[in-house]
């Protein structure tokens, strides 16, 4: 069974369709690539899917389970976890305190406990430390662990998304042009981060303009031309795909 | 490290110099001393809300109206004593800023800032036309009791010094621990990054309303303080005004840093003391001043830091 | 419905003024993102500026009523303005980068500042205009009765406001300024000299503040140090309800405040006039968070 | 033995030395004044009376051998910094304490003069609850809210009104007096066709002018402020509406007549007591020539000139009992006999600390702006 499922998703802004009828799957534990020119619609895709936007028509399936409309964070909880286009991270604080908010919604403590920090809080906070602390040296980022998030450099930040998004324990990850910014060397790490993280039995969705990452990346390509899909299938069999090649590539 | 050490150090000097005063100083300037401590109270719970949570607040005296009033009401008509008031004044307040906050959250900025002056200013014109016949109008209430504590009853400002200051100690001992915790984050993350916050798996909307509740009841907690210590309240006590001082000293101390709140609240309220010998041109050199210390410190006098985290290497795996 | 017309004219005649004050808060927050807290007491100086030449220069005994009091409000507008751009230079530039509510409390002790050094000019007394400048004469129109002065104020509100409008949409500046509005950095990059478009922003508002100080003294007779509080916390709200940041915006906002002041007080209670007016302005900003003309900003993720 | 003795003589000449050298320093007064803030023209005022006074009383050689020295406390205006200012004021070891302005602001400061013992006299403060709380140590020279919502009930009786609007402002004061007139004037007979306040600090009335003219009311009874009715008579004029207004004694300041203009404000009638001016005293018409003479103006209302009694007040009870404590202060004016020869004419006070004696007059504004007493 697929744990994604988009179903003839359509979204609309004022009179243009960004989305339009818009139908794949994300099987467990494959790597998936959207791609397709600049406005095709694939932020709006991952920003409908994250619950950010509201879909017009459609529905969107988690697991079986369907998930339009459901508030942000709770769509994180489920299991969804993202990184963003515009690197967004909380640029004030540490390294590690960015990925101990990717840590919360895995803990329980209230206002309450907060406050009076019972022994069971003092274990959680712990806990949740050493998560954190795994997730950065998972990404390569242990040393940064109690540097300003804003201090490190552009690969380092969009590393520390990835870390934030791995620290809510997703089962689905996606991630909006992770390589962007990144010199080639760093994209060259990514390859095999994503290659680790499919070992640990994420399934992966990404967006990516790399052409030779998402190759070498992606077991499955799902393009994009106007809001509407006009290729799916693997890498090599849609990269000869000649509406792709007229729509994308040719165009390019 | 021992940097930190010796910070921590200079606190406790500090807390203990400050522990003693009342020892040596004249009752006149204990009472400035409470005056701060009272100011310290009522910014430090919008430092929760405009300092962590990053809402733009400017209405907050509402919230200590609401506490003020509470205890007030309640000792005056049912003879409850005023301590046994804090806590009903502290939920009162909370449950009021939670049902004003709901519909209002989701404004930005500097319109959630006007949303919240109105309110500020409804609650005042409120209070002066007697709503619900139980304010009192423009009197407000008066023949509130001192508070009482242990059968030892509260009256020189020496012993009302230990009673607000306490109540200072236990807020910022309970706040700096909320801080460096599950809840003190996910605020943290509201303020830089609203949408970051939502995507990471926090549940904005209800920090927020939190943020709103914990703020709004510590006021309402001072405001059953303040009431017990003037022993009469009356609306321009809680005006516009009010709601500006307050929000000047959390921004001046710097926002999210409870040492600089407090520190801030000293220079606020303590220092136009200072001025009293210029006379009338006392506000204009406060004004002046105002300006300097936020030119020179632009992001407040001890502004947030991120935490530091002690023995990592020990948790790492 | 007498009572009616004759309080919509009342409620126009005090939005009017409003709505002239509020465009200095909402052309400086377009383009700095800025409250400038100070601004209500840049309008109480305009007034007291006003009542110094109006006695010092005898204007309007030299030139005639009109002439004299063109003259007066062109000098009024000139210090004024002079003193915003001041203001700007010393109080909010060395602000520029840090956070935006640092600027508020510079603002704001600027507007202590100000406020008391009027009083410490002029005495805390209330000081009077003299009453004998323009005629008192009432126009009766069906039983609405309109005071002469009451019709200059909205000549000269109007007429400045749409001066400006005309300004904004018409000439490079104002272009610029409205680009500078939108995206600052964008605008510099496009060649913008973004400081220039502040500089005038702050002598604009400013001027504009202190020419409503003046017909407020030349309106109601009567100036105090205080008034600048309460006049910029309206005129700010006004600011807020039309969307701040936007110029017809502010027109309409502060008319509209005026309006629902005078309906409030004439239907509802007097005493809960300000109360009421809140209360509409926080409805309607539940409704359109934006406020009535302001421009819905998607979160763009 | 004979050592010890020259020892403790020594110790007790060393003491009464000590005394002697306290005795030349001066006797502290308090002034608590709203020297800020929006009442700060009655405070510039009250400061200028006092000191003058203290002035002359110095000049004529002091009290009780010693100097007066005047110790000036601003509370602006405002119920906290009056608190802090009374603390301040009881820390410096002044005996009594003149002021304030402004009921709620005294109110304050009450209970912490009355813990430290020291006498206060209010000059400005008429809400009636202040003297009801049976305090030993509180006075004023100023008459009480109810003296004043019975006055005027009163005259507006006299002068005939069948429908009358009252307008306040809310605040304690006005307020309280709206309160007693409308109860007062509702027990006569008298329909009350519109109660409602305005907003202190605002500049147009006509919305409220104008409502209140669809009420259709024979006179209006304004119980706030001048700065306010000086507006209000102005746009009045402007609407041609020409309704008699009878207002309280916080519209009587010449101020009035500056910002309604003459034309507005004739016919305007106030009760009060008698203006500064008005008052028929030999001792009064000198002092405030000495005080023109002094500040280019005479003090622009009787609130002031009441601190000045304020101020006379404890003067001549120092001079009766011989005595700063403040028992033999209290007890002296609580005796009811004193009849101290004030500003304002005789004052005595009765048991809770009230002035006695009638002191509301009616006072009406003629067409060349002046405050006109009008017969009984």
């Amino acid at each position: 069974m697929s744990l994604l499922s988009i179903r003839n998703l359509t979204k609309t802004f004022g009179g243009l369709t960004a989305v339009s009828d818009l139908s794949f799957d994300v099987e467990e534990k494959s790597v998936v690539g959207l791609i397709g020119p600049n406005g095709a619609g694939k932020t709006t895709v991952f920003n409908l899917i994250t619950g950010n936007y509201q879909g017009d028509r459609g529905d969107i399936l988690f697991d079986g389970a369907a998930i339009a409309g459901l508030p942000i964070h709770r769509i994180v909880t489920l299991g969804i976890a993202r990184t963003f286009q515009t690197i967004r991270l909380f640029q004030n604080m540490s390294v590690l305190e960015n990925v101990l908010a990717g840590r919360h919604c895995r803990m329980k403590s209230g206002l309450l406990s907060s406050m009076f920090k019972p022994p069971a809080e003092k274990r959680e906070e712990q806990e949740a430390l050493r998560f954190a602390l795994g997730e950065l040296a998972f990404v390569g980022l242990k040393g940064q662990a109690t540097q300003k998030a804003g201090s490190l450099s552009y690969g380092n930040q969009r590393l520390l998304e990835i870390a934030r998004a791995l620290a809510t324990e997703p089962r689905l990850l996606i991630l909006d042009e992770p390589a962007g910014g990144m010199n080639e060397q760093e994209t060259e790490a990514l390859v095999g981060l994503i290659g680790k993280l499919r070992e640990r039995g994420l399934t992966i969705l990404l967006i990516e303009h790399d052409m030779s990452l998402v190759m070498r990346a992606c077991e499955k390509l799902v393009v994009l031309e106007y809001g509407c899909k006009i290729a799916e299938g693997p890498p090599l069999e849609v990269k000869s795909n000649p509406k792709v090649i007229e729509a994308y590539l040719g165009a390019d | 490290m021992i940097d930190a050490k010796y910070k921590m150090g200079g606190f406790i000097a500090l807390a203990m110099l400050l522990a003693v005063s009342p020892l040596f100083l004249n009752a006149y300037w204990v009472d400035v001393l409470n005056s701060v401590g009272l100011y310290a109270l009522l910014a430090l719970s919008l430092n929760v809300i405009l300092g962590d949570a990053g809402l733009y607040n400017m209405g907050h005296a509402a919230f200590f109206a609401v506490g003020a009033y509470t205890a007030a009401y309640l000792n005056t008509q049912f003879g409850v004593p005023i301590l046994w008031a804090l806590p009903i004044s502290g939920i009162s307040a909370g449950l009021f800023g939670v049902v004003l906050a709901r519909p209002v959250i989701h404004l930005r900025g500097d319109y959630l800032l006007i949303v919240t002056v109105g309110v500020g200013e409804i609650i005042r014109i409120a209070l002066i036309n007697n709503v619900f016949g139980v304010t009192g109008g423009p009197n407000g209430i008066f023949g509130i009791a001192r508070p009482e504590l242990f059968g030892f009853r509260i009256r020189r400002p020496q012993e009302f010094f230990y009673l607000i200051w306490g109540f200072v100690a236990v807020t910022v001992f309970l706040f700096a621990r909320l801080k460096n915790s599950r809840f003190g984050r996910a605020l943290d993350c509201l303020r830089e990054d609203p949408v970051a916050a939502e995507g990471s798996g926090i549940n904005t909307g209800r920090y927020q309303l939190l943020a709103f509740m914990v703020g709004a009841a510590w006021a309402g907690m001072a405001g059953c303080l303040y009431a017990s210590k003037m022993t009469i309240i009356s609306p321009e006590s809680f005006s516009f005004w009010e709601s500006v001082l307050i929000f000047i000293i959390v921004i001046l101390g710097g926002a999210g840093n409870i040492a600089g709140v407090i520190l801030g609240t000293f220079l606020i309220i303590g220092l136009p003391e200072l001025f009293r010998g210029f006379a009338s041109a006392r506000m204009w050199f406060f004004g002046l001043a105002m300006m300097i210390m936020m030119i020179f410190r632009t992001e407040g006098i001890l502004p947030h830091r991120p935490r530091i985290f002690k023995n990592l290497d020990r948790l790492l795996p | 419905m007498e009572e009616f017309f004759q309080q919509l004219t009342n409620g126009l005649a005090v939005g009017c003024i409003y709505a002239l004050i509020a465009l200095g808060y909402t052309m400086v927050y377009g383009v700095l993102k800025l409250i400038n807290f100070a601004h209500g007491d840049l309008f109480t100086l305009g007034a007291y500026l006003g009542l110094t030449l109006l006695t010092s220069l005898g204007l309007s005994g030299r030139l005639g009523p009109l002439l004299g009091l063109l003259l007066l409000a062109v000098l009024v507008m000139g210090f004024v303005a002079l003193t915003g751009a001041l203001l700007e230079r010393a109080a909010y530039r060395p602000l520029r980068q840090s956070p935006r509510l640092s600027a508020v409390v510079s603002a704001l002790g600027a507007s202590i500042f100000l406020q008391n050094t009027i009083m410490l000019i002029y005495g805390a007394r209330i000081h009077v205009y003299p009453q004998d400048i323009l005629p008192k004469v009432a126009l009766e129109i069906g039983g609405v009765s309109i005071p002469l002065v009451r019709i200059l104020v909205f000549v000269v509100s109007l007429l400045l406001m749409g001066a400006l409008f005309l300004f904004i949409q018409r000439t490079r500046l104002g272009t610029a300024i409205r680009a500078a509005a939108i995206d600052q950095a964008a605008a510099r990059l496009m060649g913008i000299n973004v400081d220039q478009v502040i500089l005038i922003v702050f002598l604009i508002g400013p001027g504009l503040g202190g020419v409503a100080g003046l017909l407020v003294g030349l309106y109601y007779g009567q100036v105090n140090f205080t008034m600048g509080w309460v006049y910029g916390l309206k005129a700010f709200t006004a600011a807020i309800l039309g969307g701040i940041g936007n110029i017809p915006g502010a027109m309409v906002g502060g008319l509209i405040l005026g309006v629902i002041e005078a309906l409030g007080a004439a239907y509802i209670s007097v005493a809960w006039k300000d109360a009421i007016a809140f209360l509409v302005l926080i409805v309607i900003l539940i409704v359109r968070p934006t406020g009535i003309l302001g421009e819905r900003v998607a979160d763009k993720v | 033995m004979k050592k010890a003795f020259v020892l403790g003589l020594t110790l007790v000449l060393a003491m009464a030395g000590a005394g002697l050298c306290l005795a030349a320093e001066p006797i502290k007064i308090g002034l608590m004044a709203p020297v800020t803030g929006s009442w700060a023209s009655e405070g510039e005022d009250m400061k200028n009376i006092v000191n003058l006074l203290a002035e002359e009383v110095n000049a004529q050689g002091g009290l009780l051998g010693q100097k007066v020295a005047v110790v000036l406390e601003d509370d602006a205006g405002d119920p906290r910094t009056a608190s802090l200012a009374a603390q301040r004021l009881a820390t410096q070891g002044v005996k009594a304490v003149i002021g304030t302005y402004g009921s709620s602001v005294t109110e304050a400061s009450q209970s912490i003069y009355d813990e430290s013992s020291i006498l206060q006299v209010a000059n400005g403060s008429t809400a009636i609850r202040l003297t009801e709380k049976g305090l030993k140590y509180f006075f004023r020279t100023c008459p009480r809210d109810d003296e004043q919502g019975r006055v005027a009930a009163q005259t507006i009786r006299q002068m005939g009104f069948k429908k009358v609007a009252i307008l306040h402002d809310n605040t304690s004061y006005a307020k309280g007096l709206a309160d007693e007139g409308n109860a007062l004037l509702k027990k006569d007979g008298v329909k009350i066709v519109f109660f409602d306040a305005l907003t202190p600090g605002e500049r147009d009335f006509t919305a409220i002018l104008t409502k209140m003219k669809a009420a259709k009311p024979d006179a209006v009874f304004f119980t706030g402020y001048f700065p306010e009715l000086g507006l209000i008579l102005r746009q009045k004029k402007e609407m041609n509406w020409p309704v008699p207004f009878i207002g309280g004694d916080a519209t009587n300041n010449p101020d009035l007549v500056k910002i309604a203009g003459k034309v507005a404000a004739e016919g305007y009638y106030f009760l009060s007591p008698p203006v500064p001016q008005d008052l028929p005293f030999e001792k009064t018409k000198a002092f405030l020539k000495a005080y023109t003479a002094k500040h280019g103006a005479a003090p622009g209302s009787i609130w002031a000139v009441l601190a000045g009694d304020g101020f006379l007040t404890v003067v001549e009870a120092i001079k009766a009992t011989q005595s700063t404590d403040p028992e033999k202060l209290a007890a002296f004016l609580h005796s009811g006999q004193q009849k101290i020869s004030g500003l304002t004419g005789e004052i005595s006070f009765n048991a809770k600390g009230d002035r006695v004696g009638e002191v509301y007059r009616v006072y009406r504004v003629d067409a060349d702006g002046n405050f006109v007493l009008q017969d009984k």
